[in-house]
């Protein structure tokens, strides 16, 4: 099931103003620059933007913030951006704040069919408002739902021509989630190797979930 | 010794052998310096890696190894990384035995603030709330009081992190144990006497007959 | 060409390029056989792989490497293997995009029956109760009749497998669709003429004015 | 964090009759063999078996089952073993049926502070009888709650000084997931390689999670 591989820019036309993204991260580290850029060049609008954090202004999902390209932001940690807070107090960006874990716990839920789960996380606090709570065995949880996207765009470290992608280190962080839980999956790899040379057991995503992979920069 | 110091230098010495420990931003993160000698104990990143030391060689840094706070770190022998769903699963399912977290407020029933002051200033909880609802033990580690407004407070006026009452409130003066009957003094600092934390706190203390001087493990 | 082999040829004829497929154990396997020429389709086999072929080159099985009914296969060049979790996220996800399971019965509303015999039989449902509740299609494929007792009927007598319609029953003598109306004949198998499908079925069929006969893929 | 190495037992004389275990494997494909053994040898009883299945009765589980060690299953399949089917049916081992993807998430949300998970897998069927039912955006899913046993017994490929282990191919099916689901876990591994052999990125589950390995036959 052989990818064919498209450049950052044709990746970043195919996503609309008012797209809901997934983009792969941790302060930055293990975002798809690349993209990133594509979509800041191209001018996008009105994004809905899913990741951990808006990192700095300079790097990574900050250069989308900073350029104006988003309207939505769901993220756990807002406070390494000061344009993102500045932008958030004046109204001018929606922000959910979702603790890291719930976070992760329902964008897996988003890319594995499920209705949600029950997390203690958030029981007694903002986080729980609006939210169905339940009873299991004694212990009170909240009802946290699927989170799911338009796109997912990640960052791997290796990708073969099938779509099979390794990460490295903490560069792995939300990617390996995101790429169940968005109807169009694009990777961009640090390298693309031949099938054959990530075996099967060092395959973290399997290349049945990728979608586009971004090529070597012409 | 400045305060920060000697809180990382008390909270250390809550640290036991083999433990999974995950460290806040900020001064929490002291604590990994002041580990007692003998006692070995991994650390957990919850960006998504365990077993790491702050900084790495210079001129040796990976843009793809850093710690929850964006700083490079070197992995150590034995190191595993894993995914965001993974690193959480760790923490939530009370895998990790002890957190140390900074506070802007604890209250007397042992409720953390850490994550927003409403109006002001809203980063985010990040990984907190996970930290607070999952970890065996959560240890507060923060100055005694802020521009001299107690963060002890009788009942919390910042928007609590978690319905889940801490473990153990570590400041440069004092170490302080929620309980059912509310916050014990338990140790205090060289040379700090009681009335000193008392004042500073905005919350009523319980003091036992004795309150003995806090170790810094400096010996 | 056996009942069997009708049935895995016509259900072959099902894939389509760059599908996902998963097939079940017994008849279902015989699919993997019959993929139309120039088309590329990957199998997941829900203990963990995908990508594999059966059976392994003589002498060189691995005991660490078997499908879903314990038998020896081959990863091909691209496979990737996961966990059970993981590999259930992608079942119930809607990442597989075709299901093939044999049933039962199956009855007027689609529903499908596979997993026990009350007082009977009672194998367990392994992991077809998340197949047909998460794979995009779901195909039966399975034998018109068992020892003259129709499989398909009007209402199930057997626990049902799930709520949620299939999306093609194909048996060696037709391709019957499940729809909001009701079990629509769709194809009879070559030679045999539609009396005879009817004959054999113990639910309510509605024919089209014309049902064309079944190609088998064999050109 | 060095773990020491134990023998199969050992192990064995830790787990005391009625204790629960997970027990890893897919129709014998890995499985811990010689931890089964042990069982086997030191005539454990009443033992609650959680696992996908009971494989054959001359392998994997089935050997305990075969032996009169154990009291209850908690399984997807039982179908490969006719002993497990013959005491069920006489009513000497209580058999629970669980889906199989609805086993995964339940041993995974007990490993990763979940009270449950919502999944649409089994509504309208036999599994739904006593369990809660909850409608989320107009879907119909049940709640399925966690699952957590006394001991977890895991087959690995490697395990290093640490404890941090890898997976060949099929065989690792139930390990990683168990590996969080218990309050001791104790792995048999194929082979123990120095710590720093196997690379941050090749480990599937961290060493943290490990209380025992089993050690090379004397």
């Amino acid at each position: 099931m052989r990818k064919s591989a498209i450049t950052a820019e044709a990746a970043a036309a195919l996503i609309p103003d008012g797209a809901s993204l997934m983009i792969g991260g941790f302060l930055g580290v293990g975002s798809p620059d690349r993209l990133i850029d594509a979509l800041v060049s191209r001018g996008a609008r009105e994004l809905t933007i899913i990741g951990n954090d808006t990192a700095y202004p300079t790097i990574g999902v900050g250069r989308l913030i900073e350029a104006g390209c988003v309207a939505r932001v769901r993220a756990s940690h807002i406070g390494t951006n000061p344009t993102t807070q500045r932008l958030m107090s004046a109204g001018a960006i929606d922000v959910e704040l979702i603790p890291q874990g719930t976070l992760a716990e329902r964008i897996r839920a988003g890319g594995a069919g499920l209705g949600g789960v029950l997390t203690p996380t958030g029981v007694g606090t903002i986080v729980a408002r609006g939210k169905q709570v339940v009873e299991i065995d004694g212990e009170i949880y909240l009802i946290e739902k699927p989170l799911r996207a338009d796109f997912a765009l990640l960052r791997a470290h290796e990708a073969d021509y099938c779509g099979n992608l390794t990460y490295r280190l903490t560069a792995a962080n939300f990617n390996p989630i995101m790429a169940f839980a968005a109807d169009c999956v694009i990777v961009e790899p640090d390298e693309i190797v031949p099938t054959g040379v990530i075996p099967p057991d060092a395959v973290r995503t399997p290349g049945v979930l990728v979608t586009h992979l971004i090529g070597r920069p012409r | 010794m400045d305060a920060k110091e000697i809180i990382a230098r008390r909270v250390a010495l809550e640290l036991r052998d083999g433990m999974l420990v995950n460290l806040g931003i900020g001064l929490p993160t002291l604590v990994a310096r002041f580990v007692p000698k003998g006692i070995s104990v991994a650390f957990q990143s919850e960006n998504g890696l365990i077993g790491f030391s702050a900084p790495p060689p210079e001129g040796m840094e990976n843009r793809n190894l850093t710690d929850a706070g964006g700083g490079f770190i070197a992995a150590l022998p034995g190191a595993a990384s894993f995914d965001s769903a993974t690193s959480f699963a760790l923490i939530r399912g009370g895998h990790v035995d002890m957190a140390v977290l900074g506070a802007l407020q604890v209250d007397a029933s042992g409720r953390l603030a850490n994550w927003m002051v409403p109006g002001k200033f809203t980063p985010g909880m990040g990984g907190a709330m996970d930290l607070v609802a999952g970890a065996k033990r959560v240890i507060v580690a923060m100055q005694h009081a802020a521009k001299s407004e107690p963060k002890i407070v009788e009942t919390l006026t910042l928007p609590p992190t978690s319905a889940r009452r801490v473990s153990l409130i570590v400041t440069e003066l004092a170490v302080i144990e929620p309980t059912d009957e509310g916050l014990v003094l338990r140790e205090r600092a060289p040379g700090v006497r009681v009335a000193q934390i008392l004042a500073g706190a905005g919350a009523r203390l319980i003091v036992p007959d004795e309150t003995p001087e806090m170790s810094l493990g400096c010996d």
